[in-house]
């Protein structure tokens, strides 16, 4: 049997200093952005989306201060699994929006913790591979963007 | 070549690339094509297109200026059915056919001739077989490790196909099933992660001998292995699996099959294969009368060594030797 | 006009030939806007959007740019909160503020200053408060018909607003809440399918007299009404209600008022509002000191007359009349 | 209270001619289209839509023969309730794909049943106001088409 759980070597791609800043709106801090992408040989359904939890400096993000933005579509982390028809593509960019008034300028720990199942990969019913795209980074923060 | 078999490349092979580069796009992946001196390829849909499994027109366009720019040709489209995506069940017969319905609409807008298709359940080829020539695409059942050829569904499938007779369904056998040793460079990976040589040659040698996943995994642990030679174990009995290559199956599907996955992990600058007799395949294939084409399917990314296009380079230096002979 | 009064226009009043006609869009509506001399307009975006509640790029930028080249300007967002669109349940409230939200972002993106807020329970406004102030736009709930002011829904929303202390939240009154008798289109509608002028008559003069809606259907059958009769009864002790204006109501939510929806059906050559009385509403409004605009919403495309730029004209006399004097 | 069933007068909209044609794949005849459009003021969640049936001639299609596309996706008729985030706008046309090997030529009774709920209008725990989308046309079948 293979391996339930598996993680690839893209994991340098999951979080990137571009895509780390705090966003304003009218010029105010309002939150910061996070680029997040797939660490996957292929894209998958959004649905497939099972844990997505956000750590900076240690600190854990609550959920109801995040929105998961794909392409033109904002989602709530809790609607994620009923998304089987949003595609999460390969090298498409999700923009987690984080609505904490931002964070102190310099460089932050961010710790994502990011599983998906896997959609064609089955042990039995229900029971899928699990993809850990996971990955942790010491990241510079950059340049406030307008929302 | 003495037969009317030619090479294609999946850009599958260019996997490593194409995820960590940004800027590694069609028109860069076509530009090795034109290196390589191939002109046509697969594309796997859930990999390369960003809105699967319905590609904006946006996307397609993309793929068919690029590729008449670079004289190359979207052979085989890469299929997949998603079975476990929905939320509360595994998809049902008419949700598995949508999808089928969705990759041969794909395929047919990229003027590809074939479907590498995957997850569809053997009783629905009678519904395929009517999609399939609709869309004039025909939809290509991969054989894949660590499926053999002579496993009882594959079977039942020749007696479906036998039964159906269209020309529409077939298969892909992807020569991945007939590695009949690990490559080097596994081995390599092991012994990195803190393996000691002796213990995996004793997995290898002993890989066919009786022993169960558990028990090999218990005499390894008693022979002195830790947790780099459990993983070969797990690896090892699992989807890296090897053995003596099942001639005998592949033989029996050779008259439906439609195209080839040249599946290989690494090969050394003599352009020679150490672990799938490809040389036997192909002469059987050769043999059978089969004219079309193997589309090579490159999978050393898993060693993250970004050499694809050498190592495609090498394989087709073998290959191009096999079949002149 | 004496006071700071201006008015605008709400696209939605533009529904008959929005819908039917293919060709009538953005552009058309504005030189609509052109010809009646208004520059602010609501636009309702589940009916413009043609990806609500995120509406791409594109119809953004295709609204601003019209927008610009007619110098009209985007003054308020119709939004909406769909509880209803899960498939297995009623938004919960953060489900709720999530559509809030989208409509803030999409406010935002269009210059707005104002939402018209809609399906936002009571308890919700002081996190709609925090995320308002985000994105520096006003949401506004509409209090339409058949509710009233004074009921205890408004009267509740009030005291939160005194609490909240947030210039970031406030009331929408629709003047349609006003509407005292019906009108003669709505007559002559009944009549058309066979009602009796005296039976119709006797609904609107009776209608505060005690009736349940139960009790009136069963009188107007006793003096002979049919099917036509009834559905006048059901639609005006319904969605078409009318009623002597709750002008004390209407006092108490002006403190909170951020723009006002100047709701009406049919208006005839003479530029007099028979039905709605906007001279004592708009001089509570003057009185009440309010800068700000009052937003045109015509709503006789329910005739299927195809006269929104002939009657918002009338509307637009009479309101510039009576804000004059 | 209001009535819980309501129907606009944009019928005329629904299904048109300019929306009716065989389709073909590689020159061959191998269903027809049917456009469809929402007789409403607004746009509605696709997830709305709770039946839609269409009968040509006096019969009526089967569901599996049935593809619902919107934009560059495409449904089987039973999803479309887990939709909520696609949006059918207002002018935004739907093709109904009909895999039966096409029309014969010239006029048919084209029949489709359409109903939406309101996502706003409650009535109470789970029960919405219902929009009739139907329409019924005597239509001539236009040139066919490659899909
Ligand atoms: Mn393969
Ligand atoms: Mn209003």
């Amino acid at each position: 049997m293979p391996t339930k759980f598996s993680r690839l070597g893209f994991e340098k791609r999951v979080i990137r200093p571009d895509g780390f800043y705090n966003i304003l709106l009218n010029r105010k801090q309002v939150g910061f952005n996070l680029d997040l992408r797939i660490n996957y040989y292929r894209g998958l359904p959004l649905s497939c989306v099972q844990k997505l939890e956000v750590e900076v400096d240690g600190e854990k993000i609550p959920e109801h201060l995040m929105q998961f933005q794909l392409r033109e579509k904002v989602f709530t982390i809790s609607e994620l699994p009923n998304m089987y028809r949003e595609y999460w593509g390969s090298k498409t960019p999700a923009q987690l929006l984080i609505y904490n008034y931002g964070l102190e300028p310099g460089e932050h720990d961010v710790n994502v913790t990011l599983e998906f199942k896997s959609p064609y990969m089955d042990f039995g019913p229900g029971e899928y591979g699990v993809i850990d795209g996971s990955a942790e980074e010491l990241l510079q923060l950059g340049t406030a963007r307008e929302l | 070549m003495k037969n009317n078999i030619d090479l294609g490349v999946s850009l599958y092979g260019f996997t490593q690339r194409y995820i960590e580069e940004d800027g590694y796009n069609f028109r860069e992946m076509f530009e090795d094509l034109n290196k390589l001196g191939i002109r046509k390829f697969e594309l796997v849909g859930a990999q390369m297109f960003q809105n699967y499994p319905n590609p904006t027109d946006e996307e397609i366009n993309e793929v068919m200026e690029l590729a008449e720019q670079y004289d190359v040709e979207p052979f085989s489209y890469g299929g997949y059915v998603d079975f476990g995506k929905l939320p509360d069940h595994r998809m049902n017969d008419d949700e598995i056919m949508d999808q089928v319905t969705y990759d041969l609409m794909t395929a047919h807008k990229l003027g590809c001739k074939y479907i590498r298709g995957f997850g569809i359940p053997n009783h629905l080829y009678e519904r395929v077989a009517q999609m399939a020539e609709f869309y004039q695409v025909v939809v290509a059942y991969e054989i894949h490790a660590p499926q053999r050829p002579s496993d009882p569904d594959i079977q039942e499938l020749i007696t479906i196909f036998k039964k159906l007779q269209s020309p529409w369904v077939g298969f892909v056998p992807d020569f991945g099933c007939y590695i009949e040793k690990p490559n080097e460079l596994h081995i390599q990976r092991y012994m990195g992660l803190g393996a000691k040589r002796e213990n995996l040659q004793y997995i290898i040698d002993n890989r066919w001998n009786g022993f169960t996943e558990e028990q090999m995994t218990q005499k390894i642990e008693e022979m002195g292995g830790g947790l780099a030679e459990q993983m070969a174990v797990s690896e090892w009995f699992g989807f890296l699996s090897f053995a003596p290559a099942d001639i005998e199956g592949f033989k029996t599907v050779l008259p439906y099959s439609k195209y080839f996955h040249g599946k290989f992990y690494h090969i050394g600058e003599d352009c020679v294969e150490t672990t799938i007799p490809y040389e036997e395949l192909l002469g059987l294939v050769v043999e059978s009368g089969f004219n079309g084409t193997i589309m090579i399917e490159y999978e050393g990314h898993s060693f993250y060594l970004n050499d694809a296009v050498e190592q495609i380079g090498r394989h087709i230096t073998m290959e191009q030797r096999i079949l002149a002979d």
